[in-house]
């Protein structure tokens, strides 16, 4: 018995010292990786935390909060196209969000006094630019190359995706953009159904 | 008196000592139970730490590398897979040949399934990259209308492990229910509430007996086939792809050999372990070690046979790719890992179990556990070898495992032998109604008064106390 | 007309120069592991430069094979992924689907050419270098396997553009990054259903031969055997 | 505490390392309005000109918009800017015709050189310390026109000295006329892939001091002693490209390739025929092939510049008769006889010579021999043959060669007395003999100013470093010499915006210069460097290229637009200059520093494929490039004969010693079939003591035990004279890419 016990605890000690020596090993592994190993100043897909992760994984996502109260109601109200400000939008993959000078363009001369529009100006004047955030967009474990171009081409409705803009305000994610949306749309118009379609 | 030869346990007559004995491991918890399972404890905590490192960092923390990108995860995943067919297989098999010797090895043989497959089964997921999106695995509708690959041999394992997993759980538990219900009655306080619920209302009636033998024949009949399907589509993991010495017709047989060969081997090893404390000495008398070792033997000889057909057929065919891969293993940095496997799965077995002198119980211990560890370098050669030397040379590789694989490995073992302490712990290691049935057709021409006195008071099946007859008749199926 | 792409590597022009292997990272966001894992056999190359001694000294020589995915049709790595994140696309290709990867790493095994490579950890860019990122493909993740993609990227936006034109694809419009930068034309692409391109024309050549064509994997990727000097005799 | 600290403590105590709140949070950063208006996601190709080599490449530029750190008014933030996201041949360059090497495409790296001097700097430590605070543009350029100030008022213009790389096209005219206003003496070049021993020959054989150009295209036989001409030297893409030609670009014909070199580089594994002469006689071998042609009568016996240079031509050169030849190169006279015959049946064919053979100290006369041997295959200016490509008709003041020499100067104590180094695009410290000792001899200048954009090992001697832009953020001319046999001009506008607080080395100039005034201020009129080249493109409106000529604003735009200027396919090869006469030549035994007893090898180090002479070794692509050859990533080895290692005890993996007379370096050993047995040889590049966190102490640097012997006729480092012994002294795994050696190995290899 005392045999077995003996051994036992020799297997556990080894290991754990077997552990130490080669986690220094491992934590150290890769001169190029260790010089790197947790600092901001790198650039990686990891998430910066667990939590962060099991969010992702999970699907949880923040509302964006936007620097300015942007009213799209208004603005489609004044005949502005959505592709005044989204330019890239029917040659490119990226719609694009505008920046300030976009909105500065009609800003310059038009509502001046209104009290976001003296915001924007003055932001303007700062030199800065707005930090607008997202309200779409694919997590990048989705993997997902989504091209705006040819769906605008193909007759798509921006409201299709993005909702019914005009009636809002400050943009909100309307709709649930999951792979089964995506499906639903190209199995109805038959187009191509492929994984590489989108994910490469 | 006559005694028919198989029956290990003829010279046991009295029942309540026979409960004593069996009882007592279960009833008694001693310091040194609670000192061995903390240090497999603390290995085995050790393994899920090194688990987790490699979680956090990444699967590059263990020593895979291109090309060879399994390495001891998938080793130990077949290793553990082919010990699983220790218990369920064999036990099988001999409830259908209805040997006598079986009586007191069936269970702790099935339970060595179970575990083994529990720890098997854990491999496939901790060698992922992803392990978290494993659940992709399980066919279940979703809106992507995505399903998993019926046509890779990874899915076939998923079922195929699963189903054994299932089956031979069903295997164990079924003929454990009337023990329960002995400890049930044989015991008071939470032991006889937590019994209670495990006997799942066993009364013994004659229906439920009935039931009970119904079930487990047709267990052992499905189960057969079930153990040898597994370990064919774990081959086939390997023999499917176009990997040189890996795209073998021989090695579904090969493989499903060699996994009964390491499986009696762990089962003999652990037998003498339970032997030795819990002091079974009576229950597991030297016959069957005797009777196992000779089917060791019989596998060790299997093994070399295929061994060497499939050594010999490369090295004729000489076949580029393949042959580089043979002279890797017999002549190149392997080679002496090729030996050493050679001598722990014949060389040493040989002599031990085919001498009679020899094929003692500490000579089949020593046999079956240089099996155990040779039939893990075996599946380590298999892997290993065949992908750091595929087809083009420019992209050969050499593998090394890293302190995450090695702590891993050895948690699992630890981890084996905790989960065994603590079932001996809390069910009856060897079936008890089963060994007495063995008694009674062993004593069944001349019994003496006591044991009749036994058999009547025998609470686990009075109504057989009462009508002997139709009670034997019960078994002698 | 659908498309089925294939390639051409001339063994007589290929100089190993490796500049395939540049263009190729800097096209797929390809990371680099640092030495560590390089003395690992973590390096990734998509396409790779085989480098074979031929005799010994004096008389040696030395054959360049430049290896990337043979994009087969009856491809290995396929059958196997439980997943279906490798797998046969519309236009033939192997795709690896980076999403529905779970790292099994069976594909790589599977695979004949070892072609296959695998993210062991989370790549990394110091900064600025990430700038360098090409905002069409995606960066891998840890425990993803990845592979040559014939720059699929650059065949669907040349699609995408000659479907918005209402047009088909003109000959040698997708070009993957390899055999756009290929100093002496050695790789040649295009689409082997159209028997004129070509790349079919030169798939026909007497010189053609396919890698390992004896496993029957059937790659897209034809090797046009290098000749031997023979001088006029004299 | 450290996140993998916090870790381990965790798996040792086993718990689980499935959490983590030691991670800082990413910090927010200001945007900037950006500068340009960019349409989202759409990629727009610039032209540009590729300054990592001689060659002169044209690049496009691939430009995606996108976010970038930056810092405008002291503040750090992100802008929306127009990003280079790829570097591709420019397909209209006469010189690369749309294909790129591997290094040209990975200099889009320098631009985001995590490493990169982002502003001007100021040594704070003591010198070399490599100690800098950040300063201000205004503060370092008065500092500048103070010191020159200095030295002017007293009087004292020559102690300015600049120490360049390639001095080409306008950044060149720059400098030139820099020093010439300022009264300084001319610029010290220092260029260690130049091949001044070639252009020495070839002023001698055909009256041009310049790097010829090869019709590879149409050529049918080429022999080649040396040259890397597929990999580094030269012109490597467009030779490349003229080379799949030969080989497969004429139907039926393919043009044959014989490589004379003792280790199978990249080049020679492209070769027919593969053949190692004993190092320093390739001349020799060359002149054999000729007598036979002469003795033969297979070839027309030609009597002009270039062979009147040999001694004992016009006899039919009596002392290269097959068995002495096979005698000094160890090559069978048949196979020479062979040789000869095989090349005039395969007219046009050329010889080519470069590297190695030139770094004997008797290159001179190898390349005279080769060009002997050119002009008796008629193959000079001819097609199928080689030539020299036209210069365009820009007004130079100087010819390239009238630049000081940095060599002859340091070894001529000329560097006493310079009170003002400038240091442009040059790392003399790294790529010099240790036994040079360049690094004492430049920290006695009292004050030096670097134009670098990364701190190495010469600029980290600098008491300022005035960060140039990078080459993509830059205004961009050069002048190929070679490639093509139209007249090029490649020029480009920047590509993007810079990414730091820097300054394009040549409007600093000019700043400095407005700043000093004078004499200055006139002979550099121009307000920027944009400026000057728009002047200096003008006199090429008229010369073609462009039919009919367009105005010059249309001239000055579709230059920018097309990446440069390129004249017409000219009719014929260019003609060359007058001869200039001189004594006839002799073969000279090589010498080499060493006693054989006691350093029984050749050293021979060779251009790296991935970093050249080192002045890429910074960039991480680049580290990560397998060698074509031994496949080594991320450091060097020391190249050997698998037999001559057997001899030594050398196994794979190991880790050897090798030992000059001058000194001795650590490498692992890498065992190559492709090497001759007296041979041993390293690339170049690897062992940067301060270059960058990717380059720094990472392998070893052969050329710091070189013997500082010297080729007479050109006072140029004769690299490949020294000799060396190789021992072992441990164990040292070298990141190799490859597995095997061999396609179909046999047991004994596949062990």
């Amino acid at each position: 018995m005392r045999s077995i016990i003996t051994d036992l605890s020799l297997v556990v000690m080894a290991s754990v010292a077997v552990s130490s020596f080669f986690l220094n090993r491992a934590s150290l592994a890769g001169s190029f990786r260790k010089r790197i190993a947790g600092t901001p100043q790198v650039f990686t897909p990891a998430h910066p935390t667990v939590l962060d992760s099991a969010r992702e994984f999970l699907g949880w996502r923040d509302n964006a909060v936007q620097p300015l109260a942007f009213t799209h109601k208004r603005h489609v109200e004044n005949q502005i196209t959505c592709t005044a400000c989204h330019e890239g939008v029917q040659q490119s993959a990226i719609a694009g969000i505008p920046n300030i000078k976009v909105c500065m363009r009609c800003h310059a001369l038009f509502a001046k006094d209104r009290p976001e529009i003296k915001k924007l100006t003055a932001i303007f004047n700062s030199g800065l630019d707005l930090p607008w955030q997202r309200v779409y967009g694919f997590s990048p474990s989705a993997h997902v190359k989504f091209n705006h171009a040819p769906h605008i081409h193909a007759g798509v409705d921006c409201s299709t995706c993005h909702g019914d803009v005009t009636v809002m305000t400050v943009a909100v994610r309307a709709v649930n953009l999951n792979m089964g949306f995506c499906l639903r749309c190209h199995r109805a118009k038959q187009v191509s159904t492929d994984c590489i379609t989108c994910h490469f | 008196m006559p005694r028919t030869s198989d029956e290990p346990n003829a010279h046991l007559v009295n029942h309540d000592l026979v409960n004593k004995d069996l009882l007592r491991p279960v009833a008694l918890l001693s310091t040194r139970f609670f000192l061995v399972v903390a240090l497999l404890g603390m290995v085995v905590l050790a393994g899920f730490s090194a688990w987790g490192y490699q979680l956090y960092n990444g699967i590059g923390v263990a020593g895979i590398r291109r090309p060879v990108f399994w390495g001891f995860y998938i080793t130990n995943f077949v290793f553990w897979i082919g010990i699983s067919h220790a218990g369920t297989l064999i036990s099988a098999i001999l409830r259908l040949a209805n040997a006598g010797w079986r009586r007191p090895i069936t269970r702790c043989a099935e339970v060595i399934t179970v575990f083994a497959l529990l720890i098997g089964a854990m491999f496939p997921v901790i060698h992922l990259g992803r392990p978290w999106q494993a659940f992709w695995l399980i066919p279940y509708p979703n809106e992507r209308g995505l399903w998993p690959n019926y046509r890779s041999p990874l899915m076939w394992d998923f079922f195929a492990i699963n189903t054994y997993l299932i089956g031979s759980t069903t295997f164990l538990i079924l003929p454990i229910i009337p023990d329960f219900a002995l400890a049930r009655d044989k015991f008071s306080g939470w032991r006889k509430r937590f019994y209670g619920i495990l006997s799942l209302g066993w009364r013994g009636t004659q229906r439920q007996w009935h039931r009970l033998e119904t079930a487990m024949q047709i267990m052992a009949i499905i189960i057969i086939p079930v153990a040898v399907s597994v370990h064919t589509i774990v081959s086939w993991d390997f023999a499917m792809t176009p990997v040189p010495m890996w795209h073998s017709t021989i090695f579904a047989p090969y493989f499903v050999a060699g996994a009964i060969f390491s499986g009696i081997a762990a089962l003999i090893v652990a037998m003498v372990f339970l032997r030795r404390f819990l002091h079974l000495e009576e229950y597991l008398p030297p016959v069957c070690f005797d009777n196992l070792g000779k089917l060791l033997l019989l596998m060790s000889l299997l093994w070399l046979y295929f061994v060497f057909a499939e050594r010999l057929t490369v090295w004729y065919g000489n076949e580029t790719a393949e042959v580089s891969v043979l002279w890797l293993t017999q002549r190149g940095p392997y080679r002496y890992l090729f030996w050493i496997m050679v001598a722990c799965n014949f060389g040493i077995p040989f002599p031990l179990l085919a001498i009679k002198k020899l094929r003692t119980i500490s000579g089949t211990c020593i046999a079956s556990i240089a099996v155990v560890g040779g039939m893990w370098l075996e599946r380590y050669l298999i892997i290993v070898p065949s992908l750091s030397r595929k087809f083009l040379p420019y992209a050969w590789g050499t593998y090394r495992p890293t302190w995450v694989e090695i702590t891993i490995t050895v948690a699992t073992f630890a981890g084996m032998a905790l989960l065994y302490v603590l079932f001996a712990k809390f069910v009856p290691i060897i079936s008890i109604w089963e060994l007495k049935v063995g008694m009674r057709e062993a004593s069944e021409s001349e019994l003496p008064i006591v044991a009749q006195a036994d058999l009547r008071t025998d609470n686990i099946a009075p109504e057989r106390a009462n009508n002997q007859a139709g009670g034997r008749g019960q078994f002698q199926k | 007309m659908s498309h089925r792409w294939g390639m051409v590597v001339d063994l007589d022009r290929c100089t190993g120069c490796e500049a395939c292997v540049v263009a190729c990272h800097a096209e797929n966001n390809i990371p680099t592991v640092g030495e560590e894992q390089a003395l690992k056999g973590r390096a990734i190359h998509w396409i790779r430069v085989e480098r074979y001694y031929e005799g010994e000294f004096p008389e040696v020589r030395v054959k360049f094979q430049p290896v990337l995915c043979q994009q087969c049709d009856n491809a290995p790595c396929e059958p196997v992924c439980p997943t279906y994140a490798s797998y046969h696309t519309e236009e033939g290709l192997n795709g690896q689907v980076y999403n529905r990867c779970l790292g099994t790493r069976y594909c790589a095994n599977a695979c004949p050419y070892t072609v296959r490579f695998f993210n062991f950890f989370n790549p990394a860019w110091d900064k600025p270098l990430h700038l360098q990122l090409n905002p069409e493909v995606s960066v891998r993740q840890v425990g993803i396997m990845e592979k040559c993609t014939f720059c699929v990227q650059r065949i669907k936006s040349a699609e995408v553009h000659a479907k918005m034109e209402k047009r088909d694809l003109r000959e040698g419009e997708p070009t993957p990054a390899c055999v756009q930068s290929c100093p002496p034309k050695a790789l040649v692409f295009g689409d082997l259903n159209d028997p004129e391109s070509e790349v079919s024309r030169m798939t026909r050549s007497r010189r053609g031969a396919k890698l390992l064509g004896e496993l029957g994997t059937q790659p897209k990727v034809t090797y046009l055997q290098r000749e031997d000097w023979n001088a006029k005799n004299i | 505490m450290e996140r993998r600290d916090f870790l381990k403590a965790t798996v040792l105590t086993g718990a689980t390392a499935a959490l983590s709140g030691c991670e800082k949070p990413a910090q927010k950063l200001v945007r900037f309005i950006p500068e340009e208006d960019l349409v989202p996601g759409v990629a727009t190709w610039k032209p540009s000109v590729c300054t990592l080599c001689s060659a002169g490449c044209g690049l496009m530029v691939r430009i995606l918009p996108g976010e970038a750190e930056v810092v405008r008014g002291g503040k750090l933030g992100t802008i929306q800017m127009g990003l280079a996201k790829k570097l591709e041949g420019n397909p209209n360059h006469p010189v690369n015709q749309g294909r790129l090497c591997a290094r040209g495409q990975a200099g889009l790296q320098i631009t985001y050189h995590p490493d990169r001097v982002n502003g001007p700097l100021r040594r704070s430590g003591p010198r070399g310390s490599g100690n800098f605070l950040a300063t201000t543009w205004e503060e370092a350029l008065s500092e500048v026109v103070s010191k020159l100030g200095e030295i002017r008022s007293k009087n004292r213009p020559r102690s300015l000295r600049v120490l360049s790389g390639r001095l080409r096209g306008q950044h060149g005219e720059l400098v030139r006329k820099f020093l010439k206003a300022f009264g300084a003496p001319p610029a010290m070049v220092f260029d260690p892939l130049d091949e001044p021993v070639l252009r020495q020959a070839n002023l001698l054989s055909f009256g041009q001091a310049s790097i010829p150009s090869f019709d590879l295209a149409r050529t049918n036989y080429l022999i080649c002693f040396g040259a890397d001409f597929l990999g580094t030297w030269n012109s490597p893409v467009a030779q490349s490209a003229g080379y799949g030609e030969m080989r497969q670009g004429r139907p039926g014909s393919r043009g044959g390739f014989v490589q004379v070199e003792q280790r199978m580089s990249q080049t020679g594994g492209n070769a027919d025929e593969w053949i190692a002469a004993r190092p320093g006689t390739e001349g020799v071998l060359a002149l054999g092939m000729a007598h036979v042609m002469l003795k033969e009568q297979l070839r027309p016996h030609v009597q002009d510049n270039a062979t009147r240079l040999i001694a004992g031509w016009s006899e039919g050169l009596p002392d290269y008769a097959p068995s002495p030849v096979e005698e000094k190169t160890g090559i069978p006279g048949k196979r020479i006889e062979r040789l000869a015959r095989e090349i005039t049946a395969h007219v046009p064919a050329v010889a080519m010579i470069g590297g190695l053979p030139l770094a004997h100290t008797n290159g001179l006369f190898s390349a005279l021999a080769v060009n002997a041997l050119n002009t008796l295959l008629g193959s000079v200016g001819t097609p199928g043959g080689m030539f020299f490509a036209p210069r365009p008709p820009m007004q130079e003041s100087e010819d390239l060669t009238e630049d000081g020499n940095f060599v002859r100067d340091l070894l001529g104590a000329k560097l006493d007395g310079t009170d003002v180094l400038l240091l442009h695009n040059s790392n003399p410290v790294f790529a010099t003999p240790a036994a040079w000792k360049v690094r004492n001899s430049l920290a006695q200048i009292p004050f030096i100013v670097s134009f670098g954009s990364f701190v190495d090992e010469t600029s980290e001697l600098a008491d300022l470093i005035l960060p140039d832009h990078s080459p993509l953020e830059s205004w961009l001319d050069d002048v190929p010499e070679s490639g093509t046999n139209r007249a090029v001009v490649s020029l480009a506008p920047p590509a993007m915006q810079p990414l730091h607080n820097t300054l394009a080395m040549p409007d600093a100039l000019l700043t400095i210069a407005h700043q000093l005034g004078g004499d200055l201020g006139k002979a550099l009129p121009w307000e920027s460097f944009q400026d000057m080249l728009q002047d200096s493109m003008a006199p090429l409106r008229t010369a073609g290229g462009m039919h009919p000529p367009p105005s010059p604003e249309a001239f000055w735009t579709q230059v920018q637009e097309q990446g440069g200027w390129w004249g017409d396919e000219p009719k014929q090869f260019g003609r060359l200059a007058s001869p200039h006469g001189r004594a006839a030549v002799k073969f000279t035994e090589p010498q080499f520093d060493g006693e054989e007893s006691s350093f029984p090898l050749h050293f021979q180090p060779y251009v790296s494929q991935a970093f050249l002479d080192g002045s890429l070794a910074h960039l991480p692509w680049m580290q990560e490039l397998p060698d074509s050859l031994s496949t080594i990533m991320w450091g060097t080895g020391v190249e050997i004969n698998p037999k001559t290692a057997q001899r030594l005890g050398i196994e794979q993996d190991d880790l050897v010693e090798v030992r000059s007379q001058h000194g001795s370096l650590m490498a692992p050993a890498l065992l190559s079939p492709g090497i001759a047995f007296d041979v041993v040889a390293m690339a170049m590049g690897q062992g940067h003591d301060n270059f960058s966190r990717y380059a720094s102490g990472r392998g070893a640097n052969p050329v710091t035990i070189l013997a500082p012997v010297q080729v007479a006729e050109t006072g140029s480092l004769a690299w490949a004279a020294t000799r060396v012994r190789v021992s072992k002294v441990g164990k040292a795994r070298p990141a190799l890419f490859s597995g095997g050696l061999f396609e179909r190995p046999s047991e004994l290899q596949s062990r």
